[in-house]
């Protein structure tokens, strides 16, 4: 027997020690609703590895009473079985990686069963039931919008700590807010009003046109699998899947206060999104003030690392560089002919795009560590991870 | 020969056509609903929200 | 000696001499049934691209009234709508590209139909009905499988003209019985007695062990999908899925007239079947007497390419340098340290493994040039086709 | 209308007429300057398989008196060798398929040997010194910049025949003009001022601010190699390469009279060029207008196919659908919320994008049919090609 | 700034702490030579995560004052430069990731350096002198070959504590070992002859006729690039690249007691080495007889897990399922129609093929926990890693 | 704990375990059928022709 579970026991039996000796609320216990998903494998990955959660249960309705390494290689060994999602205990966190919609129809059933929630869908994190009315089908459970914490830590983290109903942000939103944020905060984009205040309210900018093209990998569309995600034909794409009203330009337009012109392709990598934002600022910036910019807002940031020029191979963000890990490469250029700045974002989206960041808002809704259970520094060399 | 809704190429139909059959245009590949059959008369069909990949 | 551009490049002096000689056998209307799959894609390519065939019907149940170029998009712009394969009209000649079971059930109606059926599935490869038993789960049409003729053209093309039912050779067994082939045939395997002579009853060879690691691609699978062959399972995989009991076995018994050990792993590539065979001669060879053994088989080939050795990037063997072509590329290596001769063959299972092995063979049974309609030659570079 | 199949039936048959009528002509004997590298090879296959052009010579330096074979897969068998490029002998028509800087310092050479000179570098694209010194360093032979036809034969075939110098199209321009083009042609883009009038000067545009996304394969980097290009270091990658100051956009602001705001990505594919535009026109236009617009421009042309929504799993252009052809896919899309028009276009950058194009640009040059040596209508199922 | 590298940075610093609480045991100082290879920058990334080693010196000559993390994304943030080989410092540990030819040569350097060398190379992976003369071009060093323990863990791991120089296993040597190893300790394979006898002097089998089928990522190659390694030419491949004669022969043959016929393949992944053996016992064996003779030698083994049938995707060893991890896939299959056993082995080539396997065996040599510094599971999903 | 029948791992259930139930052997993989409960026996679960990928 062997591989990464048992290692990740031992882990934990060397962290019950510190547990020892803090406190007792260092290790609270967890379920995932939507398991055998792709975002709720990774979720089980980093549970299994974190110091203070105990996994209890994951669900599947497919395949409840296999075992949950039948499905995640990584978590071979485990002896955990999937279980009904409609066989909750009670636990302290619940994590929900199920498809939109299922959580809004379920989330009494949720706080029954656990204190805190933390939803890696779509259904809480937009503010009202008219942007849903809007952007989806309506919203089931429109009371719970407000006591929701949309959570993108980078730029919230502040309304995290006790927040009970935490909505994970969007993997293609969370790579592009994160790229443009700073230009915003420092007010090189959205003149006086567009600065968002931290609580995903911004002010509506002025009328610039923001052009996203986003780049990511199959992952994106979870574990389902149909004739058009078959190997066959996803393989080696340069396919332009979303090429307008994609619906997280809902959530990007509330953080970020405007407006974005969003364009999606799939291209070949499994785990990956990639958002470069082509924007033209009023005055003119220096790369200099560009490099102040995001500095001051990321240099102490855990997840997000620069990645502006430089030498070598990786001279701007990719994702294949912060493949399985929870970090966010951010950089930029400068097009002096014609005052464009170039933003590029990188992130896995089963990481910050989903499951790491949903662990590290729920590390700070809890008081746990920021960084506790999101460590891994990634691979190198890696091909299309 | 009957004009695409959609793009107004010219669509060819077989001969045999019955009402409420989807063809698709061979220009731009949109469904169309067949409405009437003599003359036949298209629609754009109702778009399934078909997976295409994600 | 064969291959690409300069085959291609003949080819079109020899047709246009025989054009102008010949007359009315030389159009022949033809159907495809099953045609929105992949080897049914690749016969209506292959079709609409050949001097002598006239396509008339393209069958699919699922997408009947849609256009062929809607599936495949090498077809785009063409008119031709996919019928019920319950609505048939008279044709010449009907290629049949269903899944296994198909055919069998139908053919009295694809004789009906046709003249001449040319199936690409396994249901008229084995000569007896006691086959079936073994290999699958029965035969229901076993009065046709003596009138059938195995389509292997570089091993039993006498067999071929005139021939109405026509069963094109399995991918994996083509790739295989190419390697293997000149072996027997020149007596480096086999004995005396394994030699096959020609119509696929070859005498049992001797106990060689002969193993067979075969590595595919994801086209093998059909144009279906799951969740196995979504991309993102599918990817990057060298995963063993047929680890011993592959059905190809059979074809391969009957036709060199011994058993192989037969792996089969699926690697990341779309088309390709490439087979190595070990295999450990009783009497010492030298690489001369192989490259004799191979020039003599194949040197007058239009379709079968040597690669033993050599320089430059290309030195063996692999799929991807036969990509989109009926060419094989087969070679061989000498291990001095233990006597074994290494035989590596490469095809594209789209075309050499499947549609295009058909076509060759239905222009052998009507009376066409070989190589009509099949003078691709290939591309370079190419990634991973 | 345009593509595939079609395309190549209908093209056999007018070419049989067309060799009936005319005659001596009918052949020329041509070289390929270059031969070792992606583009060159591409030429060598492409004029193999060409009813008009007879090979004579190809160069390499560092291989000469190896086969052409040795160094691309689809040729093996030939018996045509690598030459000096110092040893040319006398052709019709020299194709040049050399690193930039190469041509223009040789082009005495190649009118010494040829009457005809088509070169795939951007040696003779620019219509002025000027422009060299401001994009590249320098021209060492201006005196052939006037001589010299630009060629994207879609746009100005107009200029070619009789032309002895031709400039083929560079690979990420000629995606980027084919897919913006009817948006100047017909007004949508550019007042009254932008259109250009088919000789490459372009009255200056408006002040749009185009934004054009590349995505773009490995081979685009020619088979050089080396540590950035090496396959662990560049498989599953988007990477932006020119976040900015692409040298392409020079050719682009040259014909559409308009500067763009280009960014271009490396992705994991080996052939292909897709380029995403994103316009913001002044006036609203309808989906209906777009249709109107690249209808009218492309429906007669051989090579372009238009793609803009439809059905099915390929919807919008993609590499993968035109790979190895010398199609254009060319589709757009309207996005209501903001007014803007994204236009995808897609290539094969070794066929439309350089050595097809230079054929096609040859042949109408010479006064051979346009499609000639170019049917071939891809692949499908293709994964990463 | 941010993500893996400061959190290793942060980790480095409390274990400083540790450590002068503790025992002088308990950190060592390490530096790596060959530090911005493939090899050395996976040790760069284990060391810095590791909480027994301090890092103190990573050479590389070409890029020598550069900052790890220039070269390994990873590592971006770490203050580290790279230093040239020729100014090592005191250390505890050297790990030497070089080519072949390089430690052997350096070997006197390497020890008045450092207490305990632990080579990745072949250089002292051999006997006998005489073995280097047959498979490599002798050997500068031969006195050390006693002197040195060959480190495959799960085999010999009674020999490493104090070794003060370890040649850990090669990457294919150690999936065939380990596929194999239970077959001859159970005597199911060797006769009563051929078991080894943990020092890696086994006796000589019997007459088996192993045949070994080996498929390889590009890492295997180095970080050098060069044009058959280039993304175009490399990507897609089922490529022969060792048709017979890889050294890595010599090892397996030591180790093992009997000689196998061993063919390697390049094909699309980065990292990754699985072995396909096929054997053919004397003596009928059951699926039970393989599963207890499995179990029996790696039940408590921290890194091997068992994978042979089962159900889901995941069914027998592949590379992807361990990509990142130390862990080694091991299954088998049997033949029941030939009596062969079909042994399936997958390793990431980067981790238990080098890196990871080297600090496994510097863990056991130095005292330390066997799994410290590498606990990462992997992931799921994961495309071409 | 039991003992799986394929691969003679221990398999461990859980309490309120039902016959006809389907549970994989974490140490093997193989899909097991619980014929008894009290004490548990588990079988070898009829292999469905499960498509895994080709
Ligand atoms: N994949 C990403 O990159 C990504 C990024 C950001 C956010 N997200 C969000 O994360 C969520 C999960 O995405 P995914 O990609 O992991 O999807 P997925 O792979 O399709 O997994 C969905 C999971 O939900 C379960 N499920 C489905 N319907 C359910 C229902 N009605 N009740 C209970 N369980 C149900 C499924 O298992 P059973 O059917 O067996 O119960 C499965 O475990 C989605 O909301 C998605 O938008 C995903
Ligand atoms: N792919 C290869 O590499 C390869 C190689 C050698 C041989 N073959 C053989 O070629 C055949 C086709 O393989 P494929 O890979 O192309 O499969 P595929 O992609 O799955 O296509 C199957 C085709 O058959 C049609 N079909 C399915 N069931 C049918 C039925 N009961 N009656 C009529 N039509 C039916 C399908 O369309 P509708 O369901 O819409 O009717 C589809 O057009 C198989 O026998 C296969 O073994 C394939
Ligand atoms: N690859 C594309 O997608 C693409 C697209 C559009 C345009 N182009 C243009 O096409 C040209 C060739 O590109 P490529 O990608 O094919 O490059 P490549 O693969 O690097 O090939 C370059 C060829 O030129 C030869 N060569 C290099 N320097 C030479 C010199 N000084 N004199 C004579 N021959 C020389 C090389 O062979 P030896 O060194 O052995 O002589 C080789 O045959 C370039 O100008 C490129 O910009 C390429
Ligand atoms: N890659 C694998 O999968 C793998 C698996 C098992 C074992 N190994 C073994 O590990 C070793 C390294 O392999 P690799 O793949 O990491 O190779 P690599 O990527 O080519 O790296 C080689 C490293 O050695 C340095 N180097 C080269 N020549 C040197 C010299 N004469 N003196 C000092 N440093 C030198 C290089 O840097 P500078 O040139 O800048 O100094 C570079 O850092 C090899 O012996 C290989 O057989 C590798
Ligand atoms: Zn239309
Ligand atoms: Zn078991």
């Amino acid at each position: 027997m062997a591989g990464g579970a048992s290692t990740a026991a031992t882990t934990d039996a060397d962290d019950t020690t510190a547990v020892t000796e803090t406190a007792a609320a260092e290790t609270v216990t967890a379920s995932v609703i939507g398991a055998s998903g792709f975002a709720g494998g990774e979720l089980l990955r980093l549970l299994a590895g974190h110091p203070n959660f105990d996994l209890q249960q994951a669900t599947s309705r497919q395949r409840a009473g296999k075992s949950i390494g039948s499905t995640h290689p990584p978590l071979r060994g485990t002896e955990l079985r999937y279980t009904e999602p409609t066989e909750l205990e009670s636990v302290d966190v619940l994590f929900a990686a199920t498809p939109h919609g299922v959580s809004m129809g379920h989330i009494d059933a949720f706080f029954d069963a656990a204190d805190t929630v933390v939803d890696l869908s779509a259904d809480f994190r937009l503010d009202t039931a008219a942007q849903y009315d809007e952007w989806y089908d309506g919203h089931d459970a429109p009371a719970y919008l407000d006591r929701a914490e949309y959570a993108l830590p980078e730029l919230n983290r502040e309304n995290l700590p006790g927040a009970d109903l935490i909505a994970s942000g969007g993997c293609n939103a969370t790579a592009t807010i994160l790229g443009l944020y700073p230009l915003f905060e420092h007010g090189i984009l959205g003149g006086e009003t567009g600065a968002t205040d931290g609580d995903g309210a911004g002010e509506p900018g002025g009328d610039e046109q923001i052009v996203v093209d986003v780049k990511v990998g199959s992952s994106e569309g979870g574990a389902g699998g149909g004739a058009a995600s078959s190997h066959a034909e996803r393989s080696g794409v340069v396919r332009p899947y979303a090429p307008t009203g994609h619906r997280h330009e809902a959530e990007i337009e509330q953080f970020l206060g405007t407006s974005v012109a969003f364009t999606c392709h799939a291209v070949d990598m499994v785990r990956g999104a990639s958002a470069t934002s082509h924007v033209f600022p009023d005055a003119p910036v220096s790369k200099g003030d560009l490099w102040t910019a995001y500095r001051e807002c990321y240099e102490d940031e855990p997840f997000v690392r620069l990645a502006a020029g430089g030498s070598g191979v990786y001279r701007y963000p990719e994702p294949k560089a912060v493949a399985g890990t929870n970090v966010a490469e951010v950089g930029f250029e400068l097009d002096p002919s014609n005052g464009r700045v170039v933003v590029f974002s990188a992130i896995d989206n089963v990481m910050k795009g989903s499951a790491g960041q949903a662990v590290h808002a729920a590390n700070i809704a809890l008081g746990f560590a920021e960084t506790a259970g999101l460590d891994f520094a990634g691979l190198h060399p890696v091909g299309s991870p | 020969m009957t004009t695409c809704t959609a793009c107004g190429a010219d669509v060819s139909l077989h001969d045999d056509l019955e009402a409420g059959e989807i063809v698709d245009c061979t220009t731009c590949g949109v469904e169309l609903e067949v409405i009437e059959t003599a003359p036949p008369v298209l629609d754009r069909a109702p778009e399934l929200e078909e997976d295409w990949g994600e």
